[in-house]
């Protein structure tokens, strides 16, 4: 077999040496009762050149960035990945290796990681950062939690363009330690309104997505306040991460912890996953923070290494009163961002998000003109809005559709209340024309 | 000990061709190489950002400057060349399975095909938007159904959710779906049984879903006995958390008789599956009375561990827990529906969601590819070479390193430093200087109940002789630990760098770099 | 020397941390790995044929039991982890430009962009085949002749064959067509003259065209001058190969008389494009008075050398030559013949052929990629400060290694160990010591003109810092030759193997692995 | 600069180092009149993004396996690549090295040469084999060039069957130290015939393809007799070197050398190349062989060890009395080639060899039996083999072409005399089913 070496050669030398007469007799602690007596029922194994050609023909079924110019983003962002990410993330030295526990033959993956918190506190505004979380969701439950036991409170107050999909897993996870989720109502304008009425002495935090859901920019001053006022944390969850190079830092404007997704740094839209969730917060509050942590340290001669600590925060040591239960997280994606990030660096990095707002102003502008269509939200934007469309957001999208575009997301299961609108995102990948294409078709005016 | 001759001599250690040379591992050279940001040059650039071709903008002007970051810290500047060189040297510090034996216990550090690689990387999979309409990702939503079917087949369980996104997000979404089974019930239960052996994933995750954990001992034969299960069991308590094969390596040769007990007091039974790779194709889980589990694709299903993730950690379920999966899940359609799949989030007695999407679907496609590769056959001869490996690692090593257990393992033998005593060598330094003979230490302390435990997991990718050379290796440490105790008690000698001080960091946390000045 | 200050200290060099650190480089772990064959084990299988869906059918059967062969010799078996562990392991064992700098002179040895392998592994260009009709190859047909014209444009040629693998093919065209230009003027020649200081393959290229060769010598400025060659021209000589810059490094700055000289008894004057990168939109070969010239792809356009190959030649010529190119040529349609672009086989005056096909066509690609990407200002950018770095290393290790020249270099130096003389440290030490500081060695004993020479190219690709470092290694092996001599002369100390006996191995060649028994 | 790290801050400084006032400054060694004064005239430089669509639009108007069936071999053969052949392959440590003249630092390259050599010389029967010639067509050339050094003869003798363009490289290269070509003819079953008439005392050597060009199988016997008779050398070439895997071995049939293309093991068609020289001969003949070779040696302490070996043949020690004027070679893809073959090993390569066997004889079987097909050609084949149409070469691939099959190439300009016919190739990546898809397109019976 290709990838089990022994040989039934093989097989008879080592049973000679164990002593035992068969591979059978090794299962012996398991009662018979309890045994398959059966084949699986599965599809016999095939050759590699079979299973690639079987996975081909389902992967040829599905719309990509190789087949369709997307506009759809809504928490997951098509952007350019260079050459370069695939191509160091994709060693074997990063791949095929394990959780660094074992730091003098890890030091790649440990330094690695290392740098990564270190740019993402530059980003955030913040002093600590993790090795990661699973996505943006559970990130942000996670940060919630977090703040649960700093502050020994149960309420959780949400703006209201936190993602739904987020708000969800949020309300899954904060409800066994006995959190409840208060979420805020959306203005005219598209941003949270009413914070202060919801926050009260009950209240752990305050998350706010920036940019919210609906692409408008929150005042995240004003969250502040509120969250000072009554002793509560105030979490930033970001989900389009390319926002922070072009947005004040959320530590700078007062944020307790940032939370979110880095997906747009280097890692595939892969149909939802695997993604990487981030968490930054200050420096007071680490030994409450979930997730693993590098730090520095020196070896026997002095000599400068990295090394996975604060542990006894995990779940390895601490078991049942660990901050967190997570242990396997998205080690090979914050590589690929650490990777990313390394290559745009700060100026390529403004750029590109300068680019993308470019995109969303020229679109925004051209949706102003475009007989039907309409832009109902008033608010600022980064590189996501959305577009009230003349008929309803599925024929819109149909439409395109037939364009070859995948042109955003339709907002009916979302926001009703905005009439027909879909959630448009224009980034790097989109050029001019093709947004004067989309909204063609959104209006039904063109092809 | 038969066949001692018969194992090939490792490469390269016949006299005049050992010097410098440790069994598999040699002296040589590492490449030196600094932080990036101790690499940065102002002006150095990575990446092109493409022209514009929209009106330029100037976002102060219309987010208001108070919006608008003015720089941003933290990244470095460096061109193309140096990034890959950086990268590509640090990753030269790194241990890892496609360069050899990864004995790590409980981790099941198998070879990771690369067609799965390609596999995951096909524009349909890995290039499409988890929002895009149904219609235009049927392909992978088909994958999805299939894998679905595969793992309840394989587990013997009824239902499947791929969406955790590790093996402790599937714990969490078991045992909340333990939970919600109970309250659907009109049963209140706080209590959750834990094997002292269990990993920390399992309390942790049951605390997380707001239960009291109790702790079961293990019988010294590190087996769970009926009798500590009966005693601790009561209606108080919602679940047993069992894993099978256990931390020891053993089969919890009473499995249908703990989970008897466990379901006469209206309990359920989780299974933690981080140990399947044992029983592929030999038991099932759903089988023994298992009620809900998670699979370690990362595991099992050999998906790279990519240096700590991203895994997979899909949940199966018996028909009692299917109505409390989390949403969504991928549906068959059907009749008036039409053919094809859809995503059906309409689950009223869901747990809710878990992930943003459907959990790590690259992942998903890479462990379908290794289903698919091995077939029923293949699965269950994995599952037995695993166990032959183990067995034939404890009973090469038992007479150097007093196993903690008796008797036929499963897929990994937990070993000890008892001899050691006297010497003053520890586990941690037989693990150490593993790294000077060419190989990554075992997995270390645990589990908790054994003292000095080196466990060790081969899993079916090692073969006879390298087997034979890993033995060596600590047939030959073993010797150094008596004749020249320093020489492992110092070791590594051949790394980069030698033994790290975890206790500094951990008392003067250094998290990250900042400038000189800024210390 | 003004500025050494300034020069970063590389990392990790301070008292406490200098510990087993040379420089860049350390010491670390290698892994030992044994041949294919001696991993090999009966029965193993590495890769799974498909299932055969027609009639099977017994080969000896249908074509004689004697034209079938009974067993395959020489190949191993393995499985598939035991292959890709194999050729991981081996690959740490080399030196790479990904690593760091790689100072071979004449063979730039710049940095390969990530995003010319993706380029060249678009399915349209790599699983194409030669000869599908035209109609279902415009994509790479019309790529290939942009590419023609681009690099006509940097070369000041008229027109390209992309044909030649490489360098030496590309030589080879060039001659083919020189003798086939005078031969089509009824003008029998039987000589060329070639420069002491150029390049092996000029005069074997030459001698393969069936020329006699006559060397020139360099001055003692290690230019080529008017005088010699004037004294060496006749009717009888076919042509001049040049190489500008050439092998010490220096722009030939009398080419424009050397040229006139050669043309004017009739000859003509073939261009070695190998150092090229010196003059990328500074200056032009086909401005200087060269009438045809090879491009090494792999060099100058950053297609990477793969360990030795593959590499690409193209050739390029001014209109006189042009009849002779060899066949095909990539032809743009027009008018009746329809749009899109064809292979051109009727070119009646050609050379021939020289490839089976049309060339290392995935090369062109890579090579296309970074035209594209650079664009004319990032050309002359690579031209300038590969020029730049050769000066700065030259002036920073002048003082310490006798320098073989005077005055501005242009892409590379050549030093000697001219100052080492009664340590007994010689060139070859040097070279091998560099090993140990973490660098490959540069060219070593070429040009043959030069004694001891040491020839460094370090390329666009390094930064200041990294040339800094890598003056900081020369420059503590110049100590070390002076205080502790022996240390330099049995360097490697720390690769796996050290110094290899060549002699030896010449002596009594062992080309292939043999089992035991049969050696 | 991306690829070019130094900043005009780094240049300042060093010109300050340099004692030289600009950049211009160095280039003074260039007269004044040869210095381009414009700047180049190409397209300017765009992002990595612009540059992969740009291809990427080419790439996509090519026909490919992605896209399309091939039944089209004539000397590069469409075969599966199992995915660890790319994953190896394209490390770093082997992609961006250089030639091993430092063995020491580049014992990974040379370990594998050696690896190759060694398998080369179990597949052909031979004792030598070198580090790769740059494709099938130049290493036949270089062969008969060796033949003619070792003989001091000027003549070749031809089979009829050697791939046509490999006959004009042949005849490129041998012109200039005076060899001169000669073909035999081809018999009606396909084979050469009346070799006996064309050897005489001033022939170097006898080439013959196996298979040949029309895919029939040569009598090599027949071939070796007049050779040994004339004292002339045989020397076989092989375009489709997976026929070494079922055919009886060269060497052991009498051939001094073996050249050819290993193309089929692992390397790409890539539109004709990079592809894969080989030379293997007697160990007798190897001080005139061209190309590279590794050798086994010893280190200071006895450790084993390779090195490039018998260099005083090659240029760069010899210059023009070397014995060929290669220097850079096709050393990535002999690696590639022995990574496929360490991952078939003996019996993966026979089974892939016989299932290749088993497609030409299903597919011949039933072009017997459909009406407007012919086999021209009695001799047996390996996996490739002529067609006889109804109409006419193209009009029948024409056909093929709008099923989405590259149906074989047209033989009316390589051989009119079997009228309207194609050569088709079976390996294992075309099914019984577009077998039967192909001969009812050729036939013009289907669809
Ligand atoms: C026995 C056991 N259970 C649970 C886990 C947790 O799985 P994961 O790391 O995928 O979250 C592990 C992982 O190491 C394990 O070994
Ligand atoms: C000056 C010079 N000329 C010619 C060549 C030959 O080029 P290739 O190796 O591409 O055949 C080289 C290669 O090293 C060279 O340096």
């Amino acid at each position: 077999m290709r990838f089990v070496p022994n040989t039934n050669a093989d097989v008879a030398t080592m049973l000679e040496r164990i002593g035992v007469p068969s591979v059978e007799a090794l299962f012996s602690p398991i009662p018979a009762r309890a045994r398959l007596s059966r084949a699986l029922d599965l599809p016999p194994g095939a050759s590699e050149q079979e299973v690639l050609a079987e996975l081909g023909t389902l992967a040829g079924r599905d719309a990509s960035l190789a087949s369709h110019r997307y506009f759809l983003g809504a928490g997951v962002y098509p952007h350019f990945i260079p050459a370069a990410v695939d191509a160091l993330a994709s060693r074997a030295e990063f791949t095929t290796s394990y959780t660094p526990y074992q730091p003098e033959i890890s030091q790649g993956t440990l330094q690695a990681i290392f740098e990564w918190q270190t740019m993402i506190c530059g980003l955030t505004g913040l002093d600590v950062a993790n090795a990661s979380l699973y996505d943006g969701a559970s990130a942000t439950a996670e940060a919630a939690l977090m703040a649960m036991r700093l502050t020994r409170r149960p309420k959780i107050v949400i703006s209201a363009g936190l993602h739904p999909h987020y708000r969800d897993v949020l309300g899954t996870y904060v409800g066994g330690p006995g959190g409840k989720v208060v979420s805020a109502t959306r203005s005219q304008d598209g941003r949270t309104c009413a914070l202060a009425s919801l926050v009260d002495e009950e209240t752990a935090c305050i998350i706010v997505q920036q940019p919210a859901f609906l692409g408008v920019l929150e005042d995240l001053a004003a969250a502040e306040a509120v969250a000072r006022e009554h002793g509560a944390l105030l979490i930033v969850c970001v989900t389009e991460a390319l926002s922070l190079a072009l947005l004040r830092a959320p530590g700078d404007l007062g944020a307790d912890v940032v939370c979110g997704e880095a997906q747009s740094f280097g890692v595939p839209m892969g149909f939802g996953g695997p993604h990487l969730g981030l968490l930054a917060a200050r420096a007071a509050h680490v030994r409450q923070m979930p997730g693993r942590l590098v730090g520095e340290t020196v070896d026997g001669q002095g000599r400068r290494g990295f090394v996975l600590t604060l542990s006894t925060r995990e779940q390895h040591i601490r078991r049942e009163r660990a901050t967190s239960n997570i242990c396997t997280n998205q080690g090979l994606m914050l590589l690929r961002a650490t990777i990313y990030l390394a290559l745009l660096g700060p100026r390529g990095l403004r750029r590109l998000a300068e680019l993308n707002f470019a995109k969303a102003e020229y679109a925004k502008a051209q949706v102003a003109r475009t007989p039907g269509l309409r832009l109902p939200l008033a608010a600022p934007t980064f590189n996501e809005f959305v577009v009230g469309v003349p008929d309803s957001g599925a024929a819109a999208l149909a439409r395109a559709q037939s364009a070859g575009i995948v042109g955003g997301l339709d907002l009916a299961p979302y926001a009703d209340d905005l009439g027909p609108a879909v959630l448009v995102c224009t980034t790097e990948l989109v050029s001019r024309s093709d947004i004067d294409r989309l909204l063609a078709a959104l209006a039904g005016s063109g092809r | 000990m038969s066949g001692e001759s018969g194992a090939p001599k490792p490469h390269g250690t016949d006299s005049a061709a050992s010097i410098g040379r440790v069994g598999h591992g040699a002296r040589g050279i590492a490449y030196e190489e600094p932080l990036l940001f101790e690499r940065s040059r102002p002006g150095r650039e990575g990446c092109r950002v493409p022209a514009s071709d929209v009106p330029s903008v100037v976002a102060a002007d219309r987010l208001g400057a108070a919006a608008v970051r003015e720089d941003l810290p933290g990244l470095p500047e460096l061109s193309e060349v140096e990034v890959v060189r950086h990268f590509t040297r640090i990753s030269t510090w790194n241990y890892a399975v496609d360069l050899g034996l990864y004995p790590l216990g409980s981790c099941t550090m198998k070879y990771n095909p690369k067609l799965n690689e390609v596999a995951a990387s096909l524009p349909g999979f890995a290039h499409a938007h988890p929002l895009q309409p149904a219609s235009l990702s049927q392909g992978i939503l088909a994958l999805l159904h299939d894998l679905e079917r595969h793992l309840a087949e394989v587990s013997g369980m009824d239902r499947v959710s791929l969406q955790p996104a590790a093996g402790a997000q599937g714990e969490l979404a078991g045992v909340m779906m333990i939970r919600a089974y109970h309250e659907s019930r009109g049963d209140r239960r706080s209590k959750v049984l834990i094997p002292d052996s269990a990993h920390g994933t399992n309390p942790a995750s049951a605390a997380l879903s707001g239960y009291t954990c109790v702790s079961v001992p293990s019988g010294p034969d590190g087996l769970l006995h009926p009798e500590q299960v009966a005693e601790a069991m009561s209606e108080d308590v919602a679940a047993l958390m069992l894993t099978n094969p256990n931390t020891l390596g053993l089969f919890e040769t009473h499995v249908l008789e703990i989970c008897e007990i466990v379901h006469a007091k209206g309990g359920l039974v989780y299974g933690d599956g981080a140990n399947l790779n044992a029983l592929l194709g030999i038991a099932r889980p759903g089988d023994l009375g298992i009620d809900v589990m998670h699979f370690n694709l990362h595991k099992t299903f050999s998906t790279p561990h990519g240096g700590g993730g991203p895994g997979a950690g899909p949940v199966g379920v018996k028909n009692s827990l299917a109505p409390f999966l989390p949403v969504p899940v991928v549906r068959r359609l059907g009749g008036s529906e039409g053919e094809g799949f859809a995503l059906d989030y309409e689950f009223p007695r869901s747990i809710g969601r878990l992930h943003a999407n459907f959990g790590n679907v690259g992942m998903l496609v890479r462990a379908f590819a290794y289903l698919r590769s091995l077939g029923p056959d293949g699965l269950r001869r994995c599952g037995e070479m695993a166990v032959l490996n183990a067995n034939y690692l404890l009973a090469r090593l038992a007479t150097a390193y007093a196993p903690a257990t008796t008797g036929p393992v499963m897929h990994e033998c937990v070993l000890t430093d008892r001899l050691f005593e006297g010497t003053g060598v520890t586990t941690m330094d037989v693990a150490k200087r593993l790294i000077d003979h060419g190989y990554h230490p075992p997995t270390i302390y645990f589990p908790l109940i054994v003292h000095g435990a080196l466990m060790i997991e081969p899993t079916e990718s090692e073969s006879l002789e390298g087997l034979d050379q890993f033995v060596a290796a600590l047939l030959e440490i073993a010797r150094e630990a008596r004749e020249e105790p320093d020489l492992v008690r110092g070791a590594p000698h051949h790394t980069r760098v030698s033994r790290l001080d975890e206790t500094r960091a951990a008392r003067r946390p250094v998290l990250r770099w900042q400038p000189a000045g800024e210390r």
